[in-house]
C-alpha cells in the first residue's frame, strides 16, 4: 500500500473535519462552536473537491460558510443572555449521548466494514456541472419546482414568526 | 481514499453530530449538531457519485444544500420566538407539557 | 416535457398556485377584511378537489420522477378534503386569536398540501425528500402560530414550545432518513424508484431502508419516535391540530406506501419484520399511555398513535389487499379523528379547558355536539356501524391472512390488536361517560362557529356514511392499491449497467432525446432515458 | 307478505321507535308518550315475529339477504346483510319480542316516581335494545351477528347504568361492560379467525380441526361473558343495580340468552369440535352447580334470581355441550319466560317494599297473592315441578347428557335440579311467608293493571309453555344437529330431586327465619376454605380488598383478578408516563435508541 499525496491529502483534511465536528459539538462557547461547523464545512467542500464535485464545493462555501454560519451566529447573538456564555452539558445526559453515539457508529461502521466487498468501486470522472445542470432540468424539475416553494414558504413562514410585530397591528401588542 | 474509508468517515460525523443532538441544550447548539449530521449525509451522496458513476448524488447534495438552508432559517425563527416568550432557549427548560 | 406530462400535475399546481394566489390576495386585502382569505383557500382547494373528477392525471411525467394513478389520486383526494375541513374548522380561531396573520396561515396550510398531493406519487427520492419537507416544514411554523410576547405560560408560549419541540424532532428525523437516503440510493445506484427495485440487496442498503423508516415512522408518530406527538398537539392551536393529526400522518402513510411498497417492494424481507415490530410497540404504546391522559388532546393523541399502529399492522403484511386495509383505515381515521379533534376544540374554545371536565355534561348543553363525539369515538374504538368498525376489521382480515414466515406472529398481533382495542374503550368511555353521564357546570349551549360546525358535520356525514356502506370505498381503496404495486422485478437495462460501470463520454442532450456514444435513446416513455439520467 | 318480510318488521319496527325517540326530543322528554310509542313498536314486532313464526310453520324457512359489500381485490370479502328466518329464529323472535313487550308495560307502573324525561330516555334505550337482540337473533350470517351482539353490549350498558348517578349502578355497568368487552374480543378474533380460515362469515363453514376448535373455543370465550359463565359470571349479580324490569330482560330472558344462541346457530362449527363441545358441557354443568350453591346463600331477591340465571345458562350449554340442540334451546325459550316472570314478581315485590333485602319482606301473600301465586308458578316452572314449563325442558337437558354418557356433568346438573328447588323454595318461604319483617311489608299492596297484565301473561306462559315443546322441536328442526332422537322420557329422579328440594325448603325455613345449621356451615365452609388464600393473594398483589367477610369469597377472587389485571395496565401507564418528561432531548434520545434497534434488528435477524 502506496501513500499518494491524495490519501495524505483526504487523511488530513478528514482528521480536520472530525475534530472540527467534535468542537462544534463539545465547545462551551456557543460562538466557538459555529466557527468549528465552519471548519467542518469548510474541510467538507475539499473532500468534495477530491470526490469531483468542485461545484458542490463551491456552493457549500457560499451557501453554508456564507449564509448559514452568519445566520447561526446572528442566531446565538440574539437569544444571548447576560452571563450565559458558559453552556455546560448535564453530566448524565453526556454519558447518555456517547453511548449511543458510539453504538450508532459501531453500528454504521460494522454494516460498511462487513459490507465493503460489494463497495469496491472504481472512481469514476464526474459528468460535470453541465449534467448536473441537465438533471435538474430535466428529471428533477418537480423537485426543483417543489424545493423553491418550500424556500419561499420557509421565508414567509421564519418572517411570519419571528417578527415582533405584524403590520397593522395595533403599536402596542396585546396578544391573547 | 476509498469508498468504504469516505463512508466510514461520514459515519464518524454523523454519530458526532448525533452526540451533539443529544447533549446541546442550547437550541442552537442544537441546530449545529443537526447541521453536522445533514453534512454526513452530503459527504455520502457525494462519494457514491463519485464512484458510482452518475451524478445523481451531487444532485442529491444540492437539493440537501438548498433544504437545510430553509430548514435553519424555520429553526432560528423559532429559536427566537423561544427566546423572546420564555427568556431562555435552553429547551430542557421549556417544559410546560410535563405529565 | 410537453402538456401531455404537466396535466399529470395538475392537482399538484392546482393546490400551489391556490397557495400563491392566498398570499397575493391577502397583501392587497385591507386588514379589515383579511378574513376572507379562509373562504378564498377551501374555496381554492374546493375546485381543485373538483378537478380531480375531471381531469385525468393519470400517467409519468418528468422523466418518472412523478407517476399519477388511481393510487396518488386516492390520497389527495383525501388530503384536499381534509384540507377543507382543516380550513373551515379553524376559520373562526385562526380569525380571533392570529387575526393579522391569516393570509400567512393558509399560505403555510396550503404549502404544507401541496407537499402532501405530491408525496404519493413521487418515485424517486430526491423528490420524495423535497416534498417530505415542503410538507413538514410549514407545519412546524403552524405549530408555533400563537405567539405572545413575555408570558411563560400563556397560550403562545406553549405553542411556541410546541412548534420548537416538533422542529427539533423533526429536524432531527429528517437528518436521520436523509443519512439513510443516502445508503439507499448509493447501493441501488441511482434515485429513481426502478434503481430501488432492481438493487441488489446488501446489509448497507437494509440499513438504510431502516432508517429511512425511521424518518417517516417520526410524522407517522410510530413508537418509539412518537413523543412529539402528544405535546405537540397539546400546545399547538386547536384546529390546526385537528389537520396535524390527520393529514400529515395519512401522507406519510402514502410515502411509505410509495418508498416501501413501490420503491422497495422487492425487498420486503428486510421492511416487513421491522414494520411489524413497530405495529406492536405503536399499538401497545398508545393504547395504553392514554389511559392516564386527562387532557382530551392529549389522550386523543396516544389514541392517534394506537390508530397508527393498526395501520401498521396492515402494512407489514406488505401484500397488496393489507395496503388496501391501511388506505382505508387511513380515510376512516382521517375523518374520525378530524371530527373527534373539531368537537374537542369546540368545546374548549367555548370553555378555555382541554381536560376532559370540559366535555362534562355536554349532552345537555349542546346535544347534536354530543352525538357528534359519541359518534366519532365510537368510530375511533372500533364499534359496529361506523366507519372504525370496518377499518379495524378489515385490517386484522388482512393481518390474519398473511401466509409465509410471519404468519404466526401476524396472527398473535391480531391477538394482541383486539386485546389493546378493549383497553382503548376504557379511554373512550371515560370521554363518552363525561358527556353523557355527569352533570354540565353550566347549561349554556356551546357557541360554535358557523365553518366549525360544518367541518364537523361533514366529518359526521363522512364517518356515518363509510359506516353504513363502506363498499365503493373499499373498492376504490383496492384499486388505489393495486396502483402502487411494485413492478416485477426486471434485469437493470443495458445501457444504464454499461453507464454505471465505465462511462468514457458524458451523454448528450439532443433533440427528442438523448445521445450515449452515439446511441439515441428517445424520449417516449421508457426506462431508459430515465435511468441515464437517474441511475 | 312472505315470511322474511314479517320478520323484517320485528327486527326494524324497534329501530324506528329508537330513532323516532331519539330525533324527537319532545315525545321523549313526555315520558308516556315515549313508553306508548315504544310499546306500540314492540308490539309491531311481536306481530311480525308470530307472522313469521306461522309462514315458517306452513312454508319453512326463508332469507331475505342483500349484499352489503361485494369487494374487490383479491380479499373476498363479502357481506350480505339481512334476515334468516328459519325454525330457531322465528320462535326466538317471537319470545324475545314478547318478554320486551311485557317487560315495557311492566315498567310504566315500575318507573312511575321517575322524571317523565328521565323515562323517555329509558323507553329509548329499551326500543334500541330490542332493535339490537332481534338483529342478533335474526342474522343471516356471524357478522351481522357480531353487530347485534356488540350493540346489545352498548345498550346494556347504558340500561343498567340508567341510574347513573347512584354510584354502585354506574360501578356495575362498567362492570359489566368491561368483562364482556372482554369476552367479546374472543367473538371478534373468532370471526377473524373463521373468516381468514374459510373465507366467509357462515355459521355452515367446514374447517380443519384444529381451526375448527380454535374459533369454536373463541367463541365459547364470548359466550361465558355474555352469558355469564364461571368466572366471568361476575358482572352479572352486580347488574342487578339497574331498574328491576331490565334486569328481567336483559339478564334473564335476552341478553343472557345471546350467548346460548350463539352457540345454537354455530352448532354446524361446534360440531366440528368435539373437544370444545365437551369443554362447553364441563363449564355449563360446573357453573350450574356452582351458581347454584351461591344462590341458595343470598339475602338479596335479585341475586338470588341472578344466581340461579347463571346456573339454567349452565344447563343450557351443559345441553350444547352434550350436543343436543334442541334441548338447550328449549331450555332458552322456557326459561326467558319463567325467569322474565320471576323477576318482574319480584320486581313488583320490590316495588311494594322498597328493598331487595328478602329480609325486609316476609308474609307478602296477604297482602300480594296474585305476586305470589304468579312467582310460585315461575318457581316451579324453574325447579322443574312436573307439568311446569321448565321441567319439560329441564329434563330434555338431563337427559341428553346421560344419552351421551357423560356422567360428571350429569350428576351436577341432578344435584343442581334439588339445589333450585331448595334455593327457590327458601325464596318463596322468605319472601311471601312467615311475619312481616319490616314497616313496608306491613303496608304492600298489590301493583295497578300495568304491571299484573304482564305477570300474568307471563305466568301463563311459565305454566304451559311446556306442553307445546314437541311443535317447537318440529318447527326447529334441529334433530340434524343431534345424533339420535330424543324422546320426553319424563325423568322421575328429576322430579323426585324437585319436590324434594321444596320439602327441605320447607323443613328448613318453613318455620323459622334463621339461616339453618346446613346453609350457615355451607357459607361457612365456603368462607374459610378460601379465606386464608385469598389474603396472601390479597398480601402479595398489595391490594387488600378484603374488607367484608361476609361478602362472597368468589366475587373476591374473580374480582381480584379483574383488579389486578386493570391495575397492571394502570400502572404499567403510569410506569410508562415518567418517560415522557417534555424534555425534547429525551425524545431525542428514544428516538435513537429506536432506531439504533430497529437498524440492528433488521441487519443481524
Amino acid at each position: 500500500m502506496t501513500f499518494t499525496a491524495t490519501m495524505i491529502v483526504f487523511a488530513l483534511v478528514g482528521a480536520l473535519a472530525f475534530v472540527g465536528s467534535i468542537f462544534t459539538v463539545r465547545s462551551s462557547k456557543l460562538v466557538h462552536a459555529v466557527l468549528w461547523l465552519g471548519v467542518t464545512l469548510g474541510m467538507t467542500a475539499i473532500l468534495f473537491v477530491q470526490l469531483g464535485a468542485p461545484f458542490l464545493a463551491g456552493i457549500q462555501l457560499l451557501l453554508y460558510v456564507g449564509g448559514v454560519m452568519t445566520l447561526m451566529i446572528f442566531g446565538v447573538l440574539l437569544t444571548k443572555r447576560d452571563g450565559d456564555s458558559e453552556l455546560k452539558t448535564e453530566e448524565p445526559s453526556r454519558e447518555r449521548g456517547a453511548l449511543i453515539a458510539l453504538a450508532v457508529f459501531a453500528v454504521l461502521a460494522g454494516t460498511i466494514w462487513l459490507g465493503r466487498d460489494a463497495l469496491q468501486r472504481t472512481a469514476v470522472p464526474s459528468l460535470g456541472t453541465g449534467w448536473l445542470g441537465t438533471s435538474l432540468l430535466t428529471r428533477h424539475l418537480v423537485a426543483f419546482e417543489a424545493l423553491s416553494a418550500l424556500l419561499l414558504a420557509a421565508m414567509i413562514g421564519a418572517i411570519v414568526i419571528a417578527r415582533r410585530r405584524d403590520p397593522d397591528q395595533p403599536s402596542e401588542p396585546k396578544e391573547s | 481514499m476509498t469508498l468504504t474509508t469516505c463512508l466510514i468517515l461520514s459515519a464518524a460525523l454523523f454519530s458526532v453530530g448525533l452526540y451533539g443532538l443529544l447533549t446541546r441544550r442550547h437550541a442552537v447548539g442544537i441546530l449545529l449538531s443537526i447541521e453536522v449530521m445533514a453534512n454526513a449525509a452530503n459527504l455520502n451522496f457525494v462519494a457514491f457519485a463519485h464512484y458510482g458513476g452518475a451524478s445523481w448524488g451531487q444532485a442529491f447534495a444540492l437539493f440537501v444544500l438548498g433544504l437545510t438552508v430553509a430548514e435553519v432559517a424555520i429553526g432560528l425563527a423559532l429559536v427566537m420566538l423561544l427566546f423572546r416568550s420564555h427568556k431562555d432557549v435552553l429547551v430542557d427548560l421549556a417544559n410546560a407539557f410535563k405529565h | 416535457m410537453n402538456l401531455h406530462d404537466l396535466r399529470v400535475l395538475t392537482l399538484d399546481i392546482g393546490v400551489a398556485l391556490s397557495a400563491i394566489l392566498v398570499l397575493l390576495v391577502d397583501l392587497v386585502l385591507p386588514a379589515a377584511r383579511r378574513k376572507l382569505t379562509a373562504p378564498l383557500a377551501a374555496l381554492l382547494l374546493t375546485a381543485v378537489l373538483v378537478a380531480s373528477f375531471f381531469v385525468d392525471t393519470t400517467g409519468t411525467t418528468a422523466w418518472g420522477a412523478y407517476s399519477g394513478s388511481a393510487g396518488t389520486l386516492f390520497f389527495q383526494r383525501l388530503f384536499l378534503a381534509a384540507g377543507i375541513v382543516g380550513i373551515l374548522g379553524g376559520m373562526a380561531h385562526v380569525a380571533k386569536q392570529t387575526r393579522f396573520r391569516q393570509g400567512e396561515y393558509y399560505f403555510l396550510l396550503l404549502c404544507s398540501l401541496a407537499g402532501m398531493t405530491l408525496l404519493p406519487g413521487v418515485r424517486d427520492l430526491i423528490l420524495l425528500l423535497i416534498s417530505f419537507e415542503l410538507m413538514g416544514l410549514p407545519l412546524y411554523v403552524l405549530a408555533a402560530y400563537e405567539k405572545s410576547a413575555g408570558d411563560p405560560q400563556g397560550r403562545g408560549a406553549r405553542a411556541s414550545e410546541a412548534g420548537i419541540k416538533l422542529y427539533l424532532v423533526g429536524a432531527a428525523s429528517t437528518a436521520i432518513a436523509l443519512f439513510g437516503l443516502s445508503y439507499l440510493a448509493g447501493v441501488a445506484g441511482g434515485t429513481s424508484f426502478h434503481a430501488l427495485q432492481t438493487a441488489h440487496h446488501t446489509r448497507l442498503f437494509a440499513l438504510g431502508a431502516v432508517l429511512v423508516l425511521a424518518g417517516i415512522g417520526f410524522k407517522l408518530g410510530v413508537a418509539p419516535f412518537h413523543m412529539w406527538v402528544p405535546d405537540t398537539y397539546e400546545g399547538a392551536p386547536g384546529p390546526f391540530v385537528a389537520f396535524l393529526s390527520a393529514a400529515p400522518k395519512a401522507a406519510a402513510i402514502a410515502a411509505l406506501c410509495a418508498v416501501f411498497f413501490t420503491g422497495l417492494g422487492q425487498h420486503q424481507a428486510d421492511w416487513a419484520p421491522a414494520m411489524a415490530g413497530l405495529a406492536f410497540l405503536t399499538m401497545f404504546v398508545g393504547s395504553i399511555l392514554a389511559i392516564p391522559q386527562k387532557n382530551v388532546r392529549r389522550l386523543l393523541a396516544y389514541s392517534g398513535v394506537a390508530h397508527v399502529g393498526y395501520m401498521l399492522l396492515a402494512f407489514a403484511t406488505g401484500t397488496t389487499d393489507g395496503l388496501a386495509m391501511v388506505l382505508f383505515y387511513a380515510v376512516a381515521y382521517v375523518a374520525t379523528n378530524v371530527g373527534a379533534f373539531l368537537v374537542a376544540h369546540a368545546v374548549a374554545a367555548d370553555s378555555g379547558d382541554d381536560l376532559a371536565t370540559g366535555l362534562r355534561g355536554l349532552h345537555k348543553r349542546s346535544p347534536w355536539l354530543a352525538v357528534a363525539l359519541l359518534v366519532f369515538l365510537l368510530s375511533l374504538a372500533g364499534i359496529p356501524f361506523v366507519a372504525g368498525f370496518w377499518a379495524k376489521l378489515y385490517v386484522f382480515v388482512a393481518a390474519w391472512k398473511v401466509v409465509g414466515p410471519m404468519r404466526g406472529f401476524m396472527h398473535v398481533l391480531v391477538a394482541v390488536g383486539a386485546v389493546l382495542s378493549v383497553v382503548a374503550l376504557f379511554f373512550y368511555m371515560q370521554l363518552a361517560r363525561a358527556a353523557y353521564m355527569e352533570d354540565p357546570p353550566d347549561e349554556k349551549p356551546v357557541r360554535v362557529a358557523f365553518g366549525l360546525r360544518v367541518a364537523i358535520v361533514a366529518c359526521l356525514v363522512a364517518v356515518v356514511g363509510i359506516g353504513a356502506y363502506p363498499g365503493p370505498l373499499l373498492e376504490a381503496s383496492h384499486a388505489a392499491a393495486a396502483k402502487f404495486e411494485a413492478p416485477s422485478p426486471r434485469p437493470i437495462p443495458l445501457t444504464a449497467r454499461w453507464l454505471r460501470m465505465n462511462d468514457p463520454s458524458p451523454p448528450r442532450l439532443v433533440r427528442g432525446g438523448f445521445l450515449i456514444n452515439g446511441e439515441h435513446v428517445s424520449d417516449g416513455p421508457g426506462m431508459n432515458h430515465h435511468t441515464v439520467l437517474g441511475d | 307478505m312472505t315470511t322474511p318480510m314479517w320478520a323484517l318488521i320485528a327486527v326494524f319496527a324497534p329501530l324506528a321507535s329508537a330513532l323516532l325517540l331519539a330525533v324527537l326530543a319532545p315525545i321523549r322528554r313526555r315520558g308516556g308518550l315515549a313508553a306508548a310509542v315504544s310499546i306500540t313498536f314492540a308490539l309491531a314486532s311481536l306481530v311480525g315475529a308470530i307472522f313469521a313464526v306461522i309462514g315458517t310453520l306452513h312454508a319453512g324457512g326463508s332469507d331475505w339477504t342483500r349484499s352489503w359489500l361485494a369487494s374487490g381485490g383479491a380479499l373476498p370479502l363479502s357481506v350480505t346483510f339481512g334476515v334468516h328466518v328459519d325454525g330457531v329464529s322465528a320462535p326466538m323472535l317471537a319470545v324475545v319480542a314478547l318478554v320486551a313487550t311485557c317487560v315495557q308495560l311492566f315498567s310504566t307502573g315500575y318507573l312511575d316516581d321517575e322524571s317523565s324525561a328521565s323515562r323517555g330516555r329509558y323507553f329509548a334505550y329499551q326500543s334500541l335494545f330490542l332493535f339490537s337482540m332481534q338483529l342478533l337473533v335474526a342474522a343471516p350470517n356471524l357478522l351481522q351477528l357480531f353487530f347485534g351482539w356488540e350493540i346489545v353490549g352498548a345498550t346494556s350498558y347504558l340500561l343498567i347504568g340508567y341510574w347513573y348517578k347512584k354510584p354502585s349502578a354506574a360501578r356495575a355497568a362498567v362492570k359489566a361492560f368491561w368483562v364482556t368487552k372482554f369476552a367479546d374480543m374472543g367473538l371478534l378474533i373468532g370471526l377473524v379467525a373463521l373468516f381468514g380460515f374459510t373465507g366467509s362469515f357462515e355459521w355452515t363453514a367446514q374447517l380443519a380441526p384444529a381451526a375448527a376448535t380454535a374459533v369454536t373455543l373463541l367463541f365459547v370465550l364470548a359466550v361465558m361473558g355474555k352469558s355469564a359463565q364461571f368466572p366471568l359470571h361476575v358482572w352479572l349479580p352486580d347488574a342487578m343495580e339497574g331498574p328491576t324490569p331490565v334486569s328481567a330482560l336483559l339478564h334473564a330472558a335476552t341478553m343472557v340468552a345471546a350467548g346460548v344462541y350463539l352457540v345454537v346457530r354455530a352448532q354446524p362449527l361446534f360440531a366440528q369440535a368435539p373437544f370444545t363441545q365437551h369443554f362447553l358441557a364441563y363449564l355449563g354443568a360446573g357453573t350450574a352447580l356452582f351458581a347454584a350453591l351461591l344462590a341458595l346463600v343470598q339475602t338479596d331477591l335479585k341475586r338470588v334470581l341472578a344466581y340461579s340465571t347463571c346456573s339454567q345458562l349452565g344447563y343450557m350449554l351443559a345441553a350444547l355441550g352434550a350436543g343436543s340442540a334442541f334441548a338447550g334451546f328449549f331450555h332458552l325459550t322456557t326459561h326467558a319466560f319463567f325467569k322474565a316472570l320471576l323477576f318482574l314478581a319480584a320486581g313488583s315485590v320490590i316495588h311494594a317494599v322498597g328493598s331487595n333485602e328478602m329480609s325486609k319482606m316476609g308474609g307478602l301473600w296477604k297482602k300480594m297473592p296474585l305476586t305470589m301465586l304468579v312467582f310460585i308458578a315461575g318457581a316451579f316452572s324453574l325447579a322443574g315441578f312436573p307439568g311446569f314449563a321448565g321441567f319439560f325442558s329441564k329434563d330434555l337437558i338431563i337427559d341428553s347428557l346421560s344419552e351421551h354418557h357423560l356422567w360428571a356433568p350429569y350428576a351436577a346438573l341432578l344435584l343442581g335440579a334439588f339445589l333450585t328447588a331448595l334455593y327457590m323454595g327458601r325464596a318463596i318461604l322468605l319472601t311471601f311467608f312467615g311475619p312481616h319483617e319490616s314497616h313496608e311489608a306491613e303496608h304492600a299492596h298489590e301493583p295497578g293493571w300495568s304491571m299484573k297484565l304482564p305477570l300474568i301473561v307471563l305466568a301463563l306462559l311459565s305454566v304451559g309453555a311446556g306442553f307445546f315443546g314437541g311443535d317447537l322441536w318440529h318447527l326447529a328442526s334441529l334433530t340434524d344437529y343431534v345424533h339420535g332422537v330424543y324422546h320426553f322420557r319424563f325423568g322421575a329422579v328429576a322430579s323426585v330431586l324437585a319436590l324434594s328440594g321444596f320439602v327441605v325448603a320447607w323443613v328448613a325455613w318453613g318455620k323459622t327465619r334463621e339461616e339453618p345449621a346446613l346453609a350457615r356451615s355451607l357459607a361457612a365452609f365456603a368462607n374459610r376454605a378460601w379465606v386464608d388464600r385469598l389474603y396472601v393473594f390479597g398480601y402479595r398483589a398489595g391490594l387488600l380488598l378484603v374488607s367484608d367477610v361476609a361478602a362472597w369469597i368468589d366475587r373476591y377472587i374473580v374480582d381480584a383478578l379483574v383488579n389486578v389485571v386493570g391495575s397492571f395496565f394502570l400502572l404499567g401507564a403510569r410506569r410508562a408516563r415518567r418517560l415522557q418528561t417534555g424534555n425534547v432531548q429525551d425524545y431525542l434520545f428514544a428516538m435513537s435508541l429506536g432506531a439504533i434497534a430497529l437498524a440492528v434488528w433488521s441487519i443481524w435477524r
